[in-house]
């Protein structure tokens, strides 16, 4: 799409708005909807975008598929690991109490961000599968 | 008249139940398949969501001046579900693309038709 | 009570079934791709004036949201058309 | 204060929706693709800025209002973007205007 | 009539005559972008329902993700539904399940009833009440005000709250879940070979694949 220059110029203003907005929706998820599930996705979405104007290796290069691939994992990890903390801490699993002083706002943060790193990723893994499918047919 | 009123949502929520389950079952098309597969999932979930509603409630995020909430554990039951819902939609989406290669269709018919062959 | 928030939604929900009935009947793709476009604008406003409505307006990032991401379908479909393919590079 | 919103909002909001309502009528009843485009620019434009405006007197604090102004700020970056996409692709895949003397519907078929 | 419920009807209308309409479309784009519509609705009337977090997470998938797989499937795939029998069983199959589901709505609470079970049950104001300041914890525990255990954890969004920290062993297996199917996108396509579509296309079973079904 090289000669989409409208479409480049646009795609860069809002990419990191979305990013932003998806910051956003992961850290405000306490006070309002929102939560590490939507903003996972439209963190992928972002990517998706970008993928979708600039190529899939421009992409690629942005965010290397072997790295989105260790998030999936590393989500999930995040996540089991906050439980088997609380349980090193004294209390029983995923028990955020046992994490010492605001021990649920801290847990709940974190599984949150267990949960955006690993939907973001699988949903970025997704599309870079596809596409990829799609580009060397 | 009321309570036409108060069972319209369930009503409603049968009938893309059921406009769901057709396309899966009637249809041969796999992604068709697919896509009733995920209306029936919408209609699962706005089922869900019409029974933690209250009357004269609002959104269970506490706020000032709010004293009636919705119950909160269907929304949670469903924001997962979504989520899942997406993921085992882009698998099965996976598994299309595989099922084109080997068979060279995705109708379910003739993939039937080409398994008695072999 | 807010009379004209009623009406408002009312108008906008009108506006969403024309478009679906534009994006049913197409004809061609891009009418479709058109009548989606709208609706998605008619879905931001429509969420904007129920936030009012319903009195949590804090709920717009919804709307927000819809803003920001209602391009994305376009482009997708746009660009499955133009080349058949999602994942073409810069050419 | 609330009689002025109240006023404000049937000045800015019902027109606003009036807009949008005349908008859909014409994306249906309009003839072919280009025309349909105009009428939904109507909605794109018009539709959304008074509503949107209309909803930021009615807002409760400062920060609603941003998220309005935000709101407008993107529908106003997105949609011309979205129809300057949608017509350069309808136009180089050699989809015509209908013109006055053109007998025959523009496109028929959704695959090209 | 009031407002709501006629905002109430005019949106599951048009939300069922969109599952119609993506029901009788035989093109597979088009199906595709009344897809993303039908999300659009739906996500619409979550917010009509108090569900704001539902209706965002709808939003966000059905906006973005759905609509980009299908068209992606589509890529590979031919875009035209083929022109099929469709059996009279299904439709009878179809009709009679409806039947009985209405039937079993007759029993249900109606909409918004202050006295459904799913309002009146205890874990609901448990849920509610640990939207409370933490400062108030030890009160609550001495004084036992709360109807529960007094558990409490002073985030506003109890969705949030019960998202992470009561079902805490749900979200997880549901992570769980999504994980598997991002490994299982992977794995699947990792092994596809690339072609372009071609209807007349012979199957040749290569030995390194797994095989079609029998």
């Amino acid at each position: 799409m090289k000669n989409h220059v409208i479409l480049r110029f646009v795609t860069k203003l809002l990419i990191p708005h979305i990013l932003l907005y998806a910051f956003y929706v992961q850290w405000h998820g306490d006070f309002g909807p929102g939560g590490g599930f939507q903003a996972g996705v439209i963190f992928a979405a972002a990517i998706v975008l970008y993928g979708l104007i600039f190529g899939l290796q421009a992409a690629e290069r942005a965010i290397r598929p072997g790295l989105v691939q260790s998030g999936v994992a590393l989500g999930l990890l995040l996540y089991i690991g906050v439980g088997i903390a609380s349980m090193l801490l004294g209390g029983e699993f995923l028990d955020y109490d046992a994490l010492g002083h605001d021990g649920q706002h801290h847990g709940i943060l974190l599984v949150e961000t267990g949960v955006f790193i690993t939907v973001a990723s699988v949903m970025i893994t997704v599309f870079y599968s596809f596409a990829e499918l799609i580009r060397r047919q | 008249m009321t309570d036409v009123l108060g069972l319209f949502n369930y009503w409603i929520v049968i009938v893309l139940m059921m406009t769901g389950f057709y396309i899966v079952i009637a249809r041969h098309n796999l992604i068709k398949k697919l896509i009733g597969l995920s209306v029936f999932q919408v209609s699962v979930f706005l089922l869900y969501i019409t029974i933690g509603v209250i009357e004269g409630g609002t959104a269970p995020i506490v706020a000032e001046g709010y004293a009636v909430y919705s119950n909160p554990l269907p929304s949670v039951l469903i924001l997962t579900a979504i989520v899942v819902g997406v993921a085992t939609i882009a698998v099965g989406l996976a598994l299309v693309v595989r099922i084109q290669e080997e068979y060279g269709t995705i109708e379910e018919d003739e993939i039937q038709a080409q398994d008695h062959k072999a | 009570m807010k009379g004209y928030l009623a009406i408002a939604l009312l108008g906008i929900l009108v506006t969403m079934t024309l478009a679906l009935v534009r994006a049913t009947l197409g004809p061609s793709v891009y009418d479709r791709i058109l009548a989606v476009n709208t609706f998605g604008t008619a879905t931001v406003l429509f969420i904007a004036v129920l936030g009012f409505f319903t009195g949590r307006p804090d709920f717009l990032d919804l709307a927000l949201l819809y803003a920001l991401l209602n391009f994305i379908g376009t482009i997708a479909i746009l660009k499955y058309f133009k080349r058949g393919s999602l994942a073409a590079g810069e050419d | 204060m609330d009689a002025v919103r109240e006023l404000l909002g049937w000045l800015w909001i019902v027109p606003g929706a009036t807009f949008c309502v005349i908008g859909g009528i014409g994306l249906l009843r309009f003839p072919e693709f280009y025309s349909r485009m105009h009428a939904a620019g109507v909605t794109d434009t018009l539709g959304a800025a008074l509503v949107l405006i209309g909803l930021m007197f009615q807002s409760p604090d400062w920060t609603v209002a941003v998220k309005l102004a935000l709101i407008l700020f993107f529908l106003y970056v997105t949609s011309p973007t979205a129809a300057h996409a949608l017509i350069h692709a309808a136009h180089t895949t050699g989809h015509e205007p209908l013109l006055a003397d053109d007998p025959a519907p523009a496109h028929e078929g959704d695959i090209p | 009539m009031s407002g709501e419920q006629l905002i109430d009807i005019v949106l599951l209308t048009l939300l069922a005559s969109t599952a119609i309409a993506i029901a009788r479309l035989r093109n597979l784009l088009a199906t595709a972008m009344l897809t993303g519509i039908f999300s659009l609705l739906g996500a619409c009337w979550m917010l009509f329902l108090d569900a704001p977090d539902v209706a965002f997470t709808e939003a966000a998938v059905g906006a973005g993700m759905s609509t980009i797989l299908i068209l992606a499937t589509l890529c590979v795939v031919n875009a035209e539904e083929k022109p099929s029998r469709e059996s009279p069983i299904a439709l009878v199959a179809v009709l009679l399940t409806g039947g009985v589901l209405v039937y079993g709505t007759l029993d249900m609470p109606s909409y918004g009833d202050p006295d459904a079970p799913a309002t009146t049950s205890p874990i609901t104001r448990i849920y509610l009440d640990s939207a409370n300041a933490p400062s108030e914890q030890e009160e609550g525990h001495a004084a036992g005000s709360n109807p529960g255990d007094g558990f409490v954890v002073g985030i506003p969004n109890t969705v949030t709250t019960v998202l992470a920290s009561f079902r805490g062993y749900d979200t997880m297996g549901e992570t769980a879940v999504i994980f598997t199917a991002g490994l299982g996108v992977l794995m699947v396509l990792a092994g596809a070979r690339h072609r372009r579509p071609d209807p007349s296309m012979e199957i040749e079973p290569e030995p390194v694949d797994e095989g079609p079904g029998k």
